[in-house]
C-alpha cells in the first residue's frame, strides 16, 4: 500500500512539459529543498493530468502541477474534497498542429480526420473536443466522423511522423517538435482562440488532507514556486538550457535549442490564477460528459487555511 | 447381550423430487462377537444400513442402538470397509494404515508400532512404502482391512469389501477373514451379494426384501471353521437362500 | 429444485445490490471510489442513448470476429500442417509453444509500432492471442485421429484438399471446438487489453476513458459490459457448438 | 532419432536468425521498425548490465509470485466452500463464472483508482486473473472426490480442518494442479498488462518504455523475456508438479 | 489368370531406431473371383500385407501385381474394410456409404441410387440418416461393406472385420458375407484370425508363419455353400490349420 504522507517528506509530480518549467526549474535549481530543508523531497514525472490526478488520489503524491481540466475533474469527482489549488504555475504553451500537406485550415476540413490529444480529460483533449463541438463536429465513439486518439505525447511524436494521424493538439515541446522536425504545420496557438489570448496551463495543485495537516510545508513550497518563476522570468536563455538538461537526463533525448527557445516564447510564467479560464473548463468538461450528469460547484477549489491564502494572488 | 440393535429403520431418498422408500423398518439385533451376513437384492439398501450404523447417514425413522445407546454421529468404534478399499491414492501404504492414527493424534513411534503389527498380519510389511496403485486388488483389500483393524474397533462394518475379487484371490480372502475374525473377537457385519461368500463368513446371514425393504429371515449357519467355498455341508444353507432371494430379485427386476 | 435455486440466485444478487448499495451510502469510501449501484446503471442508461456504448459494443466484437477469423483459419492451416509434416513440427511447433505463452497485450507495443493506432494492430494482437491456441488444438486433434480414418478415406480416393476438408477438419472437430474456445477467450482479452493500451474506441478505450476521468462508475459499467458479453458467447455460441458436435459424434 | 530432431530444431533456430538478419540488411522496412537480431541481442545486454533487466524480472516475478499465492490460496478455500455447502455454489458460484470471463487487464483500470499506482494495484490484477481458475478447478477437483474417500476419513474421525487439510486438497490435488496452471497463465498475463498500464517498473514497464520510446529492440527484447520466463515456469515449476502428482496418483 | 499376384514381398518397421523385419518374402496368387482367407499368428504382418495390397504402404522389396500391373499407389479398385470399420463419427449412414461417390464427384441423384441399392441389400435402409454411434456394431459392420461395396471395387480387403462382433452376428455375417460374394463375384482377401472363420469363408486358406513372414501352407477348402460354422466337415481343414499354426504362434510367444 502507497507509503503514508507524512511531515519529513513531500511526494510531488508534474510533467515534461515546458510549461511546467516551473517544477522543473525548481528542482533543478534547488529552491525547494532550500526552502523545505528536511523534509525530503520525493518528485516523479508523469505523462498527463489524468495520472497525476490518479496519484494524488491514491496517495502516492500530494502535490502535482496539472493543467486545469484534470483538476476541475479530479475536484469534482472527489466531491470537492480531496484535491485544492495552491497556486498557478504558467498560461498558454499547447498548439494546434497538421500535417503541412494537409488540406486543412478550416475547422469544417476536420470533419473524417484522425486527430491526437494526450489522455482523456487532460485540458488539450477538453479544448480539442469543445473545440469540435463548437464547429459541429462529433467524435467517432459518438457515432461521429472524427477519430480522436488520446495517447502520450511521445506515441503522438511517432504516429504523426509516420503520418498516422493528421492532426495533434498538443503542449510544448511537442507542439513545436512537430512543426520543426516533422513536417508540421501550426494551425494556431491554443491562447489564440481565447476570450483574452491567453489560458491557464499549469496549476499547483494540493491533496486536501496533505494541505490541511502541513500548512507549514506548503507555504515554503508555495514561496519555492514563486522563486523559481521569477527566475524563468529573469533568465529566459538559462531557463531554457536548464530544461534541456532536465530533458536529456529525464528521457536520454537532446532537444534542439531551436525547438525549446520557440516553445518558451509561447509561455508566460505566472502564479496569477484566471477564476474565469479554469470555470470555463470546468463547463466545457462538463458539456462533454465528463464531470457526470448532476451537476457541479466551483466553490471551494481553493485551499482555505489562511496562512497560505495570504501567499496567493 | 445385543451390541447392536436396528429399531425400525427408516430411509427415504429423494429421486428426482420424489420421494424414494429405501429401508421400510428394520429390525434385527448383532450380539458382541457375531459375524453377519447381509444379503439382499441390488438396491435393496444394504449398503444404506451399513452406512447408517456407521453414523455417515441419519436414519428417518426409528434407530440404532449400540450397547443400548442411541448412534448420533459416525466414530472409530464402528469402522467401514468398502468395496473398492476407499485406500486414498496420496498415500503410501503405511500411511494408509496410520490415517486413523495420525487423525487421533498418535505420535509417530506408537502409529508405526501398530501398523508394523496389522501390516505383518496382513502380509503387507514389504509393501509398506508402495503407493496403492503399485498393489494389486487383493493386497489393496487387505491394505483396507489393516486400516480398519487399526482403529481398534469395536464393530466392523465391511461393504461388499470382495466384489471387485477374481475367484482365487477372494477365496483366499475369505479364509483369512475368517482367521482375523477368531483372533480378533470382533463384532463385523459384512454385506455381500454372493450367496456363497454369506455361508462361508457368517454365524448369521441376515436376508434383506426388496425395496423399501424389511428383514425376510435370518438364517443361524451352524458350521465348523474355517469353512471353504467348496465345502458341501454349506450348499444346503445356499439353497434355502437362494430361494428366498428369488421372489426378491424378480420383484426389483419389475419395478425398475 | 431448481425453482428454489433460481429464486436464491435471485435473493443473492438483490442482495448484493442491497448491500452494495448500503455500503455506499454508508459512506465508508468517498463516491468517486465508490459508486453506487444506481450511478452504474445511470452510466449505462446514457451510454446506451447517447449510443457510445453500442459503438463500443460493436467496434470490440467486430475486432474480435476479424481476429478470431483469422486465427481460427491460420490456426486450423497451421495445426494441420504440423501434425502432417514431422519437420514443420519439430521446428515452427517449438516456437508456437513458446509464442502461446506470451500474454497476448504484451504484443499490444509491437502492434502499436508496426501497424499503428489502427482496427489492424488490434486486430493483430487479437489474432495474437488466439491463433496458437487453434494451432495447438487443431495439432492434437488431426494426431488423435484414428489413422484407419484416413486410411479409409485415402482408400476411397481422398486426396488433398478433400482429404483435409472431408476428414482432417471433421475428424478432428471436437479438438478444434476446445481450440475455438480457448482461442476467443485469448482473443477476447486480447481485444479488450489491445483497446485499453491502443486507447482507440472499442470497449476497452471506454474503460481507459473511465480510467483516466477517475470514473468509477465508468469502469464498473464497462467491465459489467465486457462480463456479460464473456458469458453470452460462451455461453450461446461455443457451449451450444460443443453441445452439438458432441452429440454427434456421440459423445453424450 | 531424437539427435536428428534436435539437429532440425538447432538448424531451424540458426535459420530464423539468419533470415531475420537477411531481412535487416534488404533494408526494406527501416531499422526502427525492425532491428536486426543484434540489436535486440545488445538491448538485453546492456539490460544485463546495468541491472535495469534484472531488476524488471524480479519486480514482475515478485508480483505474480505474490498474486499466485494469494490467489492459490483464496481460490482453494473459495473452490472447496462452494463444493461443499449448496447455497454457496448455487450463488457466489454463478458469479465467480462470470468474472472468470473478464480479461485480467480490464481490471486494471480498477485496480488503478482503487490502490493507485502500487505493488498492491498490480498484484490486485494478478489475483483477479488467477483466483478464479484457481477456484473453479478446486471446485471441480472437490465434487470429483469419490465419496467413500470422504465416508471413509469422516469415519475415521477427521473432521473440520483435518478433513480439508488431510483429505479434500490431497483428493482433490490433480484438479488443483491443473487449476495452477491455468491460474498462473492467467496471472502472468494479468502482471504483464498490469504493468503496461499502470507502467510501474516490471517487465511490462519496460515493455511500455520500448513502446514509448518506439524502440522495436526493446520491445521484441522484452517480449522474448517474458516469453522465456513462461515457458521456463511451466516446464520447470507446473509440469514437473504434474508429472509428480500423477505418478504418485498412479495415472502415469 | 491371376488377378492379383504377390512376388516376394519384405517389409521392414523402424522398432525404436532397429529395423524389424514384419514380411520375410510373401508370394502367392490370387484369381479371379476367389475369396482368399490369410491367417497366422498376431503380428505376423497379415495386415500390413494387406495394406501394401491397398496400396497404401510400400513394400521394401517385391512387389504386387493387380493384373499384371505393379501396384504403385491407393486406388479404389481395392476397398479395404478395416476392423472397426473405420466409419466416420461425423457423417450419417448415408453420407458414410456414399462417401467414395462424393469424392469422385458422382452427382447427388445417381449417388442416392447407388446408396440405396447397398443400403437396401444390408437391410440398412430405416437407418440411412442415423449417426454412426446410434447402430449396434454388427450395423457398423454391415455399414463398413456397404460402403466398400459402393465403390464396385474389383478386390475387397477385409482386415478382421468382424473380430469386435459377438457370436450371434458373426455368424449371421458369415452368411451375408457369402451371399455377398456370390452375388457380386468380387475377388475377396480376407484376415481373420478365427481359424473356423477362415474355413467357413474361404475358397483358400493362406496359413503366415510368424515373423518374418512367409507363406507356409495354402490349404484350398472344398465345401459346398453357404457353408456354416457348424458345419462338421470343415472340422477336418480347421485341424490341419491349427496344426500348421500351433508352432508359428508358440514362436511368436517365445519371441516377445
Ligand atoms: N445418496 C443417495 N441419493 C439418492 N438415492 C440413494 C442414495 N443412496 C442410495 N440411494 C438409493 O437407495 C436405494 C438403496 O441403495 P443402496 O446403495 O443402499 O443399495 P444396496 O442394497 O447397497 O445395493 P447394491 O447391492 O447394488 O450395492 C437405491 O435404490 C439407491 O438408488
Ligand atoms: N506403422 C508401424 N510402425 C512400426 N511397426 C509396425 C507398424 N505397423 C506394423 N508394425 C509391426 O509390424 C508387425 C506386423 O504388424 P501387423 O499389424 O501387420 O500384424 P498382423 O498380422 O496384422 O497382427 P494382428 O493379427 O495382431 O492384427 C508387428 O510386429 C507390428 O508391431
Ligand atoms: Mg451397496
Ligand atoms: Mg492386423
Amino acid at each position: 500500500l502507497p507509503p503514508e504522507s507524512n511531515k519529513n517528506q513531500i511526494r510531488v509530480v508534474f510533467f515534461a512539459n515546458i510549461s511546467h518549467a516551473a517544477p522543473i526549474v525548481g528542482m533543478e535549481n534547488g529552491y525547494f529543498s532550500d526552502q523545505l530543508g528536511d523534509t525530503k523531497i520525493q518528485s516523479r514525472v508523469v505523462d498527463s493530468g489524468p495520472a497525476a490526478i490518479e496519484t494524488l488520489f491514491a496517495n502516492s503524491a500530494d502535490l502535482a502541477y496539472v493543467g486545469p481540466a484534470p483538476f476541475v475533474n479530479g475536484y469534482v469527482k472527489s466531491g470537492g474534497h480531496g484535491i485544492k489549488i495552491l497556486s498557478g504555475a504558467a498560461n498558454n504553451g499547447a498548439s494546434f498542429v497538421v500535417q503541412s500537406d494537409s488540406e486543412i485550415s478550416k475547422p469544417s476540413d476536420l470533419a473524417g480526420k484522425k486527430i491526437a490529444a494526450p489522455f482523456v480529460g487532460n485540458s488539450q483533449d477538453v479544448s480539442l473536443r469543445n473545440y469540435l463541438a463548437e464547429n459541429g463536429l462529433k467524435p467517432a465513439e459518438k457515432g461521429g466522423n472524427v477519430i480522436i486518439y488520446n495517447i502520450a505525447n511521445a506515441e503522438i511524436t511517432t504516429i504523426f511522423s509516420k503520418k498516422g494521424i493528421d492532426a495533434a493538439w498538443v503542449p510544448e515541446p511537442t507542439a513545436t517538435m512537430l512543426v520543426e522536425n516533422f513536417g508540421g504545420k501550426r494551425l494556431f496557438q491554443e491562447q489564440d482562440i481565447w476570450p483574452d489570448k491567453k489560458f491557464p496551463s499549469v496549476l499547483l495543485v494540493g491533496r486536501t488532507e496533505y494541505v490541511e495537516k502541513h500548512p507549514d510545508i506548503i507555504k515554503k513550497w508555495i514561496l519555492a514556486n514563486q522563486k523559481s518563476i521569477d527566475w524563468i522570468n529573469q533568465n529566459p536563455q538559462q531557463a531554457e538550457s536548464t530544461f534541456i538538461n532536465f530533458y536529456k537526463k529525464h528521457t536520454g533525448k537532446t532537444l534542439n535549442q531551436n525547438i525549446v527557445h520557440t516553445s518558451f516564447s509561447t509561455i508566460e510564467y505566472t502564479s496569477k490564477i484566471d477564476e474565469k479560464a479554469i470555470s470555463l473548463f470546468a463547463q466545457r468538461a462538463y458539456s462533454l460528459g465528463y464531470l457526470g450528469r448532476n451537476g457541479y460547484n466551483l466553490d471551494d477549489i481553493y485551499a482555505n487555511s489562511m496562512e497560505i491564502k495570504q501567499w496567493q494572488n | 447381550m445385543a451390541k447392536l440393535e436396528a429399531k425400525n429403520i427408516v430411509k427415504y431418498f429423494d429421486h428426482d423430487g420424489q420421494p424414494l422408500k429405501a429401508l421400510g423398518g428394520i429390525n434385527f439385533t448383532v450380539e458382541e462377537g457375531d459375524f453377519v451376513c447381509l444379503v439382499g437384492p441390488s438396491g435393496c439398501g444394504k449398503s444404506t444400513f451399513l452406512r447408517i450404523a456407521a453414523g455417515l447417514q441419519k436414519p428417518d425413522e426409528g434407530q440404532i442402538l449400540l450397547d443400548n445407546r442411541p448412534i448420533t454421529k459416525t466414530g472409530p468404534d464402528r469402522i467401514m470397509v468398502f468395496q473398492e478399499g476407499a485406500l486414498f491414492p496420496w498415500l503410501k501404504v503405511r500411511d494408509n494404515v496410520e490415517f486413523g492414527l495420525k487423525i487421533a493424534g498418535i505420535p509417530e513411534t506408537e502409529r508405526h508400532q501398530i501398523s508394523d503389527r496389522y501390516l505383518d498380519m496382513m502380509q503387507l510389511s514389504k509393501f509398506a512404502n508402495s503407493y496403492t496403485y503399485q498393489l494389486s486388488t487383493g493386497m489393496r483389500q487387505r491394505v483396507a482391512i489393516a486400516r480398519a483393524l487399526v482403529m481398534d474397533p469395536e464393530i466392523l462394518l465391511m461393504d461388499e469389501p470382495f466384489a471387485a475379487l477374481d475367484a482365487q484371490t477372494r477365496d483366499l480372502l475369505l479364509v483369512e477373514m475368517q482367521m482375523i475374525w477368531q483372533k480378533t473377537k470382533k463384532t463385523i457385519i459384512f454385506v455381500t451379494h454372493s450367496i456363497s461368500e454369506s455361508t462361508v463368513l457368517g454365524n448369521k446371514v441376515v436376508v434383506f426384501t426388496h425395496r423399501p425393504s424389511t428383514i425376510k429371515k435370518i438364517i443361524p449357519i451352524d458350521h465348523p471353521r474355517p469353512r471353504l467355498a467348496e465345502d458341501e455341508t454349506l450348499i444346503q444353507y445356499q439353497k434355502e437362500i437362494s430361494a428366498l432371494l428369488r421372489p426378491e430379485v424378480k420383484a426389483t427386476e419389475e419395478k425398475s | 429444485m431448481k425453482v428454489k435455486s433460481l429464486a436464491k440466485k435471485t435473493a443473492f444478487y438483490l442482495a448484493i445490490i442491497v448491500v452494495w448499495q448500503g455500503l455506499y451510502s454508508a459512506n465508508i469510501w468517498p463516491p468517486s471510489i465508490f459508486p453506487s449501484p444506481y450511478n452504474v446503471g445511470q452510466t449505462l442508461w446514457y451510454g446506451a442513448i447517447d449510443g457510445s456504448l453500442w459503438l463500443g459494443i460493436g467496434t470490440s466484437l467486430w475486432r474480435l470476429a476479424a481476429g478470431f477469423a483469422i486465427a481460427a483459419f491460420g490456426g486450423i492451416a497451421l495445426g494441420i500442417f504440423m501434425a502432417r509434416v514431422q519437420t514443420v513440427n519439430e521446428t515452427i511447433g517449438s516456437i508456437i509453444l513458446g509464442l502461446q505463452s506470451i500474454p497476448s497485450v504484451a504484443w499490444a507495443p509491437l502492434a502499436i509500432i508496426w501497424f499503428g493506432l489502427t482496427d489492424a494492430g488490434i486486430i493483430f494482437v487479437t489474432v495474437a492471442g488466439a491463433l496458437f491456441a487453434v494451432t495447438i488444438n487443431t495439432y492434437t486433434g488431426v494426431k488423435s485421429i484414428n489413422p484407419d480414418y484416413i486410411a479409409a478415406a485415402q482408400n476411397m480416393g481422398a486426396k488433398g484438399e478433400q482429404l483435409i476438408t472431408k476428414v482432417l477438419i471433421p475428424a478432428a472437430f471436437p479438438y478444434l471446438i476446445t481450440g475455438f474456445k480457448q482461442g476467443w477467450a485469448f482473443g477476447w482479452r486480447g481485444v479488450v487489453g489491445a483497446e485499453l493500451l491502443f486507447s482507440f474506441l472499442g470497449l476497452g478505450f471506454l474503460l481507459n476513458i473511465g480510467r483516466q476521468l477517475s470514473d468509477v462508475s465508468q469502469v464498473l459499467a464497462m467491465m459489467l459490459v465486457i462480463m456479460i458479453i464473456g458469458i453470452v458467447i460462451d455461453g450461446l455460441i461455443f457451449k451450444r457448438l460443443e453441445d452439438k458436435v458432441m452429440a454427434r459424434w456421440g459423445l453424450r
